[in-house]
């Protein structure tokens, strides 16, 4: 269970928010001269990154605000939350790939110990 | 390879078990195959059995990152059944059922294929009525399916609580008796060795990192152990498959959630058959060795991390004490977690897409276990023949587009 | 009772003045409050207390504590046994009975230890290669499989202890109570933190209660003994209220953002009687720390050699900790088996209390010459760069050989074996914290490495290895976490040390003793039995990575996980081809830390309390009405009101009857409700719902159809209009809550120009429905100035405020039945006044109160939809052949655009239809399948659709259903077959769903 | 005065007391209560001069006399008053923001109210939410929404001499909870013949 800061309450458990998929995916205005595949991007296709992720949550047990947030989806890191409507805020941080400085793209299982330089990284 | 037979082991035990030989080769890449699978999970592994066994390409390789049936074929609770309420689905799964029958055989490798039976529960009279219609789906599909009353529900699993007074009370349930369970981890070596006799490498610790393509057609593949020169490429790496399908531009219908599994301790035989319950997320068998094997629901958030929160597993248990209330004193032993790729009609991609040799088999979710060889079968037919087969035609993504969706999370919420 | 045999006279936590009887097996035996079972057994003389999961091996009391891999026992018995409880770690109490597991007939006779004689042939990897026979004989062998498989058996009834979640936050949560944890715990409280110090055994201490309290090998604390430094330190924590010290509490699980589960066994150290019943058995304790210290100690590990399982063989530490922490001496005569210098105090401490010591045999060339010397002093036989070559004894070791580097045999006898292969930092919690560790080749061991949460670790957990660095380092990073956690560090002093023994420094690892003796088991883990040989058949056969060695092998995969065995099962799986153990790396540590009962995971909220079944403000009047329920959604709803004699059918065709005639009366308080504000909200309106919203009068009402964004049937409600700026939506019963959360989500994240405010009511009013020709007697029986309400006056589909008794209600009139109907809404505080008044004057009309059946079954008489019923998440509004309610005039909403793809255009999707059976008396089954022919072909049949709503109507003498056919609309007046199990398929013509139009048409023409 | 018409969600439930007062529940029927929602900053004086009580900020509580505004989230308050002033209340809130977004609901009947006290209360609530329950964390004057057990409820701490807590909880969850409370308080003496949720629910 993550702690989350909802832009209005603060942090809080977890528990008390729901995951509302990725953010930044606007309803098109124009859908009536969408193609059926244009549409469909919409609707279903997702970037699911690896890697930092803006999503939304919902503070369902709190003030029932929307707001998004920046998390990295390889370490499941927090990196900044904001409102809705509010731009992503630049991470201009390294991106801190996963726990163990693994590059994002490869499993984190290979990554429990700390390898010796020959063991190749 | 040697065959393996209770001969062999008798010979082999006789001279100090020294006469085993590597269950498969442990290649380095060659500069070209005709075809690469990225993933070495069930479904990876079967597609390249099928692939150089039915359609003859034996110069392909399964490329995986880490160890093979290390991803959700390592880590998923094994529920196998077919009695899904398309026909779609059910034409897969039960081509994927048919294969199990008789796959130790094929593979001469025990999957100690269980045929234990699976029961649905239904908690309330919406419930009762949507499995009412899957069993009479699966009956005209030719899927074998019935419907039982709590009083025969308490014959076939004596444990389940199936008193009236409790918050989701069992008043009906289906039951599959071909359905059951099996040992994930010898049906990828299984897989492994027979794919590796028939000639294939399989290529472990080598992560793919980028798809070479020119001219939106595929050429060949970087990884962490060199380029490798190849025309197709066949994605099947579950969790990851938006990763892979992103190197070259795809995007797909698909979102990666953590999803959990657990274990008991080992216990002497309690739990005769597999239960499952949508309502509680409740998924439990029990496994040869003797731990309960228990499944629960996924996180609601996206995630890569292999892991997921406690409170989910402190509602699973809640739920398992509520079906099983004998089970409370037992402990957990282990919790886990795998990262499934979910689409929104819960249904799985088997698929050209518009990058020439790239084809995509994923999103199969919480559910594709029991898929492995179906799955592999009718992706390796795609492979080799650049073109669906009958079985895998619904399962486009061409579906996303049309909206003619397999929407199997209508009958089923988590389809284990 | 016995006397104890190995029950020394003095040291050690337990209290003498005091003996307590417990059984082992049917067989009692006396120990001492303090004791653990294993402590006691020991003191008896006991060992075999197991028998090993495949060969079925004596298996006895190998560690002290949690990292004991196979001395499983079953503790009580019926529905509160506790099977696969360790004996280390039980507590005694007096009256305790523990039973032998895995085993027949007994433990010392057991039939299946045959397993043990073919074993050769029974190596890793057996199953796999053989009984895959014929396609489904492994269900021939399966069942044998099964019934030698597994250990303990399940309880055999209904567990009736309670458990208990709690939550806490803290600033800093300690782990592990021994000198590290302490001293991190007394430098955090100085710090002013709030402070969690968490300690699995009963007794804060760690291996400072391992260490003699007297003699020439007490060492001092402050010039203390060390008992007499605990109780100071417990102390000063005590008397400060920011610190919470919990005994018996392990930590069993590191998840994210410093999110830890505690788990604290309340009352299973107290007998029965002793235990308080408002406590519960067991505790989760979620806590959520700003910082964690890890300070849980290592672990000592074992050693791979020959006959290594014998019971009496025994970890070196353990053998330390029977003696001083329980006084209890694990044998008589005693070999020590070492490769560190640590071992040898246990040695000499073991004499010092009355062993005879057969051996000290290190498998080091050159130990500490202090040690040598101290051995001879002693008169203690020392074998240099000794290995073990075999160990002898039936149910308990009797011997041991041991082989020089020549191949030089020797023979000793030994009672008990301690044996130690170096430590292991305890690094679980550590790892599940996703911290990365380090090989540390003076450890020979992992050690915590790069961390990735706020987590510190300090003392024999962060590889310090001497018990000065473990003082200091406590003290140090517990002064660290607070003020990581914002607060002024504060350090306690670290203590003087005097007389300090050995330390396991200078190790030299060995995985495993190779001698020339072969053809016997070499145990690396005791609980799965997984021996070397199989670990290096399964590098042999290509299962090099070592998660696939622990999946082929099973080891480390028992209940202990392999605490003491995994690093020698490292050691031995990189050693056969060629690695290093970093290169190969370690299996995951996953959570819990050990086994964790399910009770105590669900914590409270089990039984009633499982999840809450919400009811309406009318529902004692149900209970007494007997009625029977049906559970919707959260909802607990009447279905049926049978009369004495009566069945449940019966009683809905009453019900149903009645609300044609006469009247009928619904709870309906469960609709969800929403009140909509704002100068935008028809605007709003137009755009979630299909229909157009922008000219409903206040006073007017409007059923409405929601989409999602996929075109699917979502919900649907009857909306009304207060004033030009305020709506009251009803939704589903059961959509309630994710309809507000979808039309929050619309509002805030599409559309937050718009000025329009939800907020939901659902549960503000009860709602009373009256439904037939009578219902508007019934209104001006009770209304206050009811001729208002007169349904001339007062048109379908409207609503009026009017007043019962004074008390405001609001009027709605609307109908889910086809009926003159009134909904009547009042706060739901007066609901179950209303509903009794309406009882009341409603009973000269006869009025009949009808549940969730009968109206089910009024709804498909009309032809109304259920959603979710007749929809499937898979149906449109075209499908539902509804297309009056679909707008094409107003501009975009949800679900719009997806209306008009492909496959949503297709002109045979599945419809909306009715059915009528050739025979009037067959009732569908609901879910029943649809074909087109007469006959059953066979399987795969081609399926038309199904039957969603089936019933028996009164009023119309005949069974009606709906269903969705491909091309329904198309086939109306044709017929369709419905297939049956085992029957010839009936035939039944297709219609339109209102059943009442269709004959009343057919009466009129 | 009060009217006998009306039942409380908790009216079956007596109120609990430990015996030297460690752990307290109790319901408080029929409070008046309205959902209000505006905008902070254009509606605030409105509402100051409506209720004599400015908006308070985020989990705060302002109060005065018998009214208490209870803050849920960035536009939405919880107006708690004497039983039977909600209409009043709404009166004068209507009119002072008439011309302005807003809305403003009765919710008197949703919600009832179960004050927690004793010097156990804080421990007791912690064993079915996750807020933070410490005094450094959660004041007097403080308010929070969040999950107790399966229910979400608004947990408030007025300012008072003596800490009682109230939990505003929605009608049909409120016999869930307050038996959930009273196994809490077992420790601190509530007596074992504890009720049960749902006693009450099937014949
Ligand atoms: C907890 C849990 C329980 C489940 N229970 C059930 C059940 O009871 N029944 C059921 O039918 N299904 C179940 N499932 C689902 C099932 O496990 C999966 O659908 C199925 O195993 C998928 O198999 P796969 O071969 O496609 O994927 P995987 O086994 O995940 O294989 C994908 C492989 O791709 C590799 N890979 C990824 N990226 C790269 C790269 N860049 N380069 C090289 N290799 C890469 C991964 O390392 C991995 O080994 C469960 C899943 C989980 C997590
Ligand atoms: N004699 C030897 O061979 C030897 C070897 C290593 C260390 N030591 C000595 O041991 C001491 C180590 O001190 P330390 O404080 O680091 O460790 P410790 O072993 O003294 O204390 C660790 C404590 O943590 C507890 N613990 C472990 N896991 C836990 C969990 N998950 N939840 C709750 N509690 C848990 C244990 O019960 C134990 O009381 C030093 O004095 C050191 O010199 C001696
Ligand atoms: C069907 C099944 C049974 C398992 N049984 C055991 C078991 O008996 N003991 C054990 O330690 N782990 C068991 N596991 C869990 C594995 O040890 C491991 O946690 C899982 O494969 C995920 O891998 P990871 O934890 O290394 O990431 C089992 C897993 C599955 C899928
Ligand atoms: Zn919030």
């Amino acid at each position: 269970m993550f702690v989350i800061t909802c832009p209005y309450c603060g942090e809080r458990d977890q528990s008390e928010f729901a995951h509302a998929g990725e953010a930044h995916i606007s309803r098109p205005r124009e859908s009536e001269t969408m193609t059926d595949a244009e549409w469909a991007e919409f609707l279903f296709m997702r970037d699911n990154t690896k890697g930092i992720h803006a999503e939304r949550w919902i503070h369902a047990a709190g003030c029932r605000r929307f707001f998004n947030a920046l998390r990295n989806t390889a370490t499941d890191r927090f990196l900044a939350f904001y409102r809705i409507g509010e731009k992503p805020p630049e991470i201009d941080d390294v991106v801190p790939a996963t726990p163990c400085g693994e590059a994002v793209g490869s499993g984190n299982d290979a990554v429990k110990v700390e390898r010796p330089p020959e063991a190749g990284r | 390879m040697g065959n393996y037979s209770l001969f062999s082991i008798v010979r082999e035990g006789l001279r100090g078990n020294t006469g085993w030989t590597p269950a498969w080769r442990d290649p380095d890449p060659k500069p070209s195959y005709d075809a690469v699978i990225i993933g070495g999970g069930g479904h990876g592994l079967a597609t390249a059995y099928y692939l150089a066994k039915i359609h003859g390409m034996k110069n392909i390789a399964v490329v995986e990152k880490g160890w093979i049936g290390g991803g959700n074929s390592g880590r998923n609770t094994t529920i196998i059944r077919s009695n899904y309420l398309y026909d779609a689905s059910a034409a897969i799964y039960e081509h994927a059922l048919k294969l199990w029958e008789g796959l130790s055989q094929e593979l001469n490798y025990n999957i100690m294929m269980s045929h234990r039976g699976v029961l649905n529960l239904a908690h309330d009279d919406n419930e009762a009525r949507q499995l009412k219609r899957r069993v009479e789906a699966n009956r005209l599909n030719g899927v074998d399916a019935e419907y039982l009353g709590p009083k025969e529900i308490k014959e076939f699993c004596p444990i389940l609580n199936t008193s009236p007074d409790i918050r989701y009370p069992v008043i009906g349930a289906t039951l599959q008796r071909r359905g059951g369970t099996n040992r994930h981890d010898a049906v990828c070596w299984g897989y492994a060795r027979a794919a590796d006799a028939l000639g294939v490498d399989i290529i472990q610790n080598c992560e793919v990192t980028e798809i070479l393509t020119e001219r939106g057609q595929v050429t060949g593949l970087r990884t962490s152990r060199g380029d490798i020169r190849t025309e197709k490429v066949a994605s099947v790496t579950a969790g990851h498959t938006s990763v892979i399908a992103g190197m070259v531009g795809v995007r797909l219908p698909i979102e990666s959630h953590p999803l959990q599994a657990l274990v008991s301790e080992p216990l002497k035989p309690v739990n005769p058959c597999v239960v499952m319950s949508n309502a509680v997320h409740v998924y439990c068998s029990q496994s040869d060795k003797g731990e309960l094997v228990i499944g629960a629901g996924i996180d609601g958030h996206t995630s890569y991390t292999q892991r997921g929160s406690l409170d989910i597993i402190e509602h699973q248990m809640a739920a398992i004490v509520e079906l099983f209330p004998i089970f409370s004193r037992l402990r957990m032993m282990r919790q886990w977690g795998g990262i499934v790729d979910v689409c929104p009609d819960a249904s799985p991609i088997i698929s050209k897409t518009e990058i020439g040799g790239f084809y995509v088999n994923g999103g199969w979710g919480t559910g594709g276990w029991k898929a492995t060889p179906g799955s592999g079968h009718a992706f390796a037919d795609l492979v080799a023949n650049d073109a669906p087969n009958a079985i895998a035609a619904p399962f486009t993504l061409e579906r996303f587009v049309t909206g003619d969706l397999v929407a199997e999370h209508g009958a089923a919420a988590v389809a284990h | 009772m016995t006397s104890q045999p190995f029950r020394l006279n003095e040291g050690g936590s337990i209290d003498r003045s005091r003996e307590i009887s417990f059984s082992f097996d049917g067989k009692s035996y006396a120990g001492h409050p303090g004791d653990t079972l294993a402590s006691a057994l020991i003191a008896n003389g006991v060992h075999m207390v197991a028998r090993s999961f495949k060969y079925h091996r004596p298996r006895g009391i190998v560690g002290a504590g949690a990292e004991d891999p196979a001395g499983l026992v079953q503790i009580g018995s019926g529905a509160t046994a506790d099977p696969n409880t360790r004996a280390t770690e039980q507590e005694l109490w007096d009256g305790l009975q523990a039973h032998a597991q895995n085993c027949w007939p007994s433990l010392k006779h057991d039939l299946y230890a045959a397993n043990d004689i073919v074993s050769r042939f029974y190596s890793a990897g057996f199953y796999y290669k053989t009984f895959m026979g014929p396609p489904g004989n492994w269900m021939t062998f399966e069942p044998i499989v099964r019934f030698a498989a597994g250990i303990g058996k399940t309880p055999d009834g209904p567990d009736p202890d309670a458990y208990e979640t709690i939550n806490r936050h803290c600033d800093v949560l300690i782990v592990g109570a021994g000198p590290a944890g302490l001293m991190a715990a007394l430098s955090a409280a100085r710090s002013g933190a709030r402070v969690i110090l968490a300690e699995e055994t009963a007794e804060a201490g760690g291996q400072l209660l391992s260490l003699p309290e007297s003699g020439d090998g007490a060492i001092t604390i402050d010039d203390k003994t060390p008992r007499d430094w605990i109780a100071g330190a417990l102390a000063e924590l005590a008397s400060n209220d920011r610190v919470t010290v919990l005994p018996r509490t392990s930590a069993i699980g590191y998840y994210a953002d410093n999110f830890v589960a505690l788990w604290e066994k309340v009352s299973d150290h107290l007998a029965p009687k002793d235990r308080n019943p408002l406590l519960p058995r067991q505790r989760l304790w979620r806590i959520r720390a700003k910082e964690v210290v890890l300070a849980t100690g290592a672990v000592e590990r074992s050693l791979v050699f020959h006959e290594n399982d014998r019971p009496g063989i025994m970890l070196a530490s353990a053998a330390r900790t029977y003696l001083h922490r329980y006084g209890a001496l694990g044998g008589h005569c005693a070999a020590v088996i070492a490769n560190n210098d640590a071992a040898w105090q246990t040695a000499f401490d073991l004499q010092a209390a009355g062993a005879t010591i057969s051996v000290i045999s290190d498998s080091r060339h050159q130990p500490d010459d202090a040690l040598v010397n101290k051995a001879a002093e002693r008169d203690i036989p020392v074998r240099l760069a000794h290995q073990v070559a075999s160990t002898g004894g039936r149910h308990r070791v009797k011997e041991i050989t041991i082989e020089s580097e020549t191949g030089n045999i020797e023979g000793f006898d030994a009672d008990l074996v301690a044996i130690s292969g170096g430590w292991m930092p305890n690094v679980a919690l550590f790892s599940q914290s996703r911290g990365q560790l380090r090989y540390d080749d003076d450890l020979a061991a992992f050690r915590p490495g790069w961390h990735w949460q706020r987590t510190h670790v300090c003392g024999s957990a962060d590889g310090a290895m001497t018990m000065a660095e473990c003082f200091s380092g406590g003290a140090r990073v517990g002064a660290w976490a607070a003020e990581a956690a914002g607060c002024t560090a504060n350090a306690a002093p670290v203590p003087e040390l005097a007389n300090v023994g050995p330390e396991p420094t200078g190790i030299s690892p060995i995985w495993q003793m190779v001698t020339t003796e072969g053809g016997k088991k070499a145990f690396v883990d005791l609980q799965d039995d997984v021996k070397a040989s199989d670990l290096e058949l399964a590098v042999r056969e290509g299962y090099r990575s070592v998660e696939h060695a622990k999946r082929y092998t099973t080891v480390g995969m028992g209940n202990d996980q392999g605490k003491i065995s995994n690093l020698n099962a490292f050691g031995i799986i990189s050693g056969a081809q060629g690695k290093s153990l970093p290169e190969l790396g370690t299996t995951t540590f996953r959570q819990p830390w050990k086994p964790v009962t399910f009770g105590a995971i669900a914590g409270q909220f089990v039984g009633a309390d499982f999840e809450p079944r919400r009811t309406t403000p009318m529902h004692d009047w149900h209970v007494r009405a007997e009625a029977i329920f049906e559970p919707v959604g959260d909802w607990l709803r009447a279905r049926a009101y049978p009369r004495p004699g009566e069945t449940f059918e019966d009683a809905v065709q009453r019900e149903v009857k009645a609300a044609r005639t006469d009247v009928a009366v619904l709870d309906a308080s469960t609709l969800g409700k929403i009140d909509i504000r704002g100068k935008d909200a028809r605007t709003f309106l137009n755009r979630i719902y299909t229909n157009a919203w922008s000219k409903l009068a206040p006073g007017r009402c409007r059923y409405g159809l929601m989409l999602g964004e996929d075109a699917m049937v979502f919900d649907d409600g009857v909306t009304s209009c207060i004033a030009d700026d305020h709506f009251h939506m009803t939704t589903t019963t059961g959509g309630a809550a994710r309809v507000l959360t979808w039309l929050e989500d619309y509002l805030q994240t599409e559309w937050p120009d718009l000025d329009v405010f939800l907020t939901t009511v659902t549960e503000e009013t009860a709602v009373v429905s009256l439904s037939g020709p009578k219902s508007y007697d019934v209104v001006k029986a009770i209304c206050d100035d009811a001729g208002d309400l007169a349904p001339d006056d007062f048109p379908f589909m409207s609503w009026k405020d009017a007043a019962i008794d004074g008390v405001a209600c609001r009027v709605f009139r609307i109908s889910f039945t086809g009926e003159l109907s009134y909904e009547i809404n009042v706060p739901a505080s007066y609901g179950l006044w209303l509903w009794e008044k309406v009882m009341e004057a409603g009973a000269p009309f006869g009025i009949t109160p009808y549940g969730t059946e009968g109206m089910h079954l009024l709804r498909a008489e009309k032809g109304f939809i259920i959603v979710g019923q007749d929809t499937d998440g898979t149906i449109t509004p075209f499908d539902l052949r509804m297309d009056w309610i679909v707008s094409q005039k107003k501009g975009d909403f949800v679900g719009k655009r997806s209306l008009y793809r492909s496959d949503t255009v297709r002109t045979n999707r599945k419809q909306l239809v009715g059915l009528l059976t050739e025979d009037p008396a067959t009732v569908l089954m609901e879910g029943a399948q649809i074909i087109a022919t007469p006959d059953e072909p066979a399987p795969p049949v081609p399926m038309l659709g199904y039957v969603t709503s089936s019933y028996f109507s009164p009023n119309l003498g005949r069974s009606i259903a709906m269903a969705l056919v491909e091309s329904g609309g198309a086939r109306i007046g044709e017929t369709v077959y419905i297939s049956r199990k085992g029957a010839k398929p009936l035939a039944a013509t297709v219609t339109e769903t209102d059943f009442l139009a269709h004959f009343a048409e057919k009466a009129d023409g | 005065m009060a009217d006998d018409r009306r039942r409380s969600p908790l009216a079956h439930r007596r109120p609990l007391e430990a015996d030297g007062g460690a752990f307290g529940l109790a319901e408080r029927p029929l409070l008046a209560k309205l959902i209000l929602r505006a905008d902070a900053e254009t509606g605030g004086a409105a509402v100051e001069k409506a209720l004599g009580v400015s908006l308070p900020g985020a989990s705060k509580i302002a109060a005065s006399g018998d009214v208490s505004l209870l803050w849920l989230g960035p536009d939405e308050w919880m107006v708690v008053g004497a039983p039977e002033a909600e209409g009043d209340l709404a009166g004068r809130l209507e009119e002072a923001l008439s011309g302005m977004p807003h809305q403003v609901v009765r919710v008197s009947d949703y919600y009832t109210t179960i004050a927690i006290s004793g010097t156990g209360a804080r421990a007791a609530l912690a064993k079915l939410t996750t807020l933070d329950l410490d005094p450094v964390a959660f004041k007097a004057g403080e308010v929070r929404g969040s999950n107790f057990a399966k229910a979400v409820a608004v947990l408030a701490l007025p300012e008072s001499d003596e800490e009682v807590f109230d939990l505003h909880i929605r009608a049909t969850m409120a016999d869930y909870l307050w038996c959930l409370l009273t196994r809490s308080g077992r420790e601190f003496g509530i007596a074992q013949d504890v009720p049960r949720s749902g006693e009450r629910l099937v014949v």
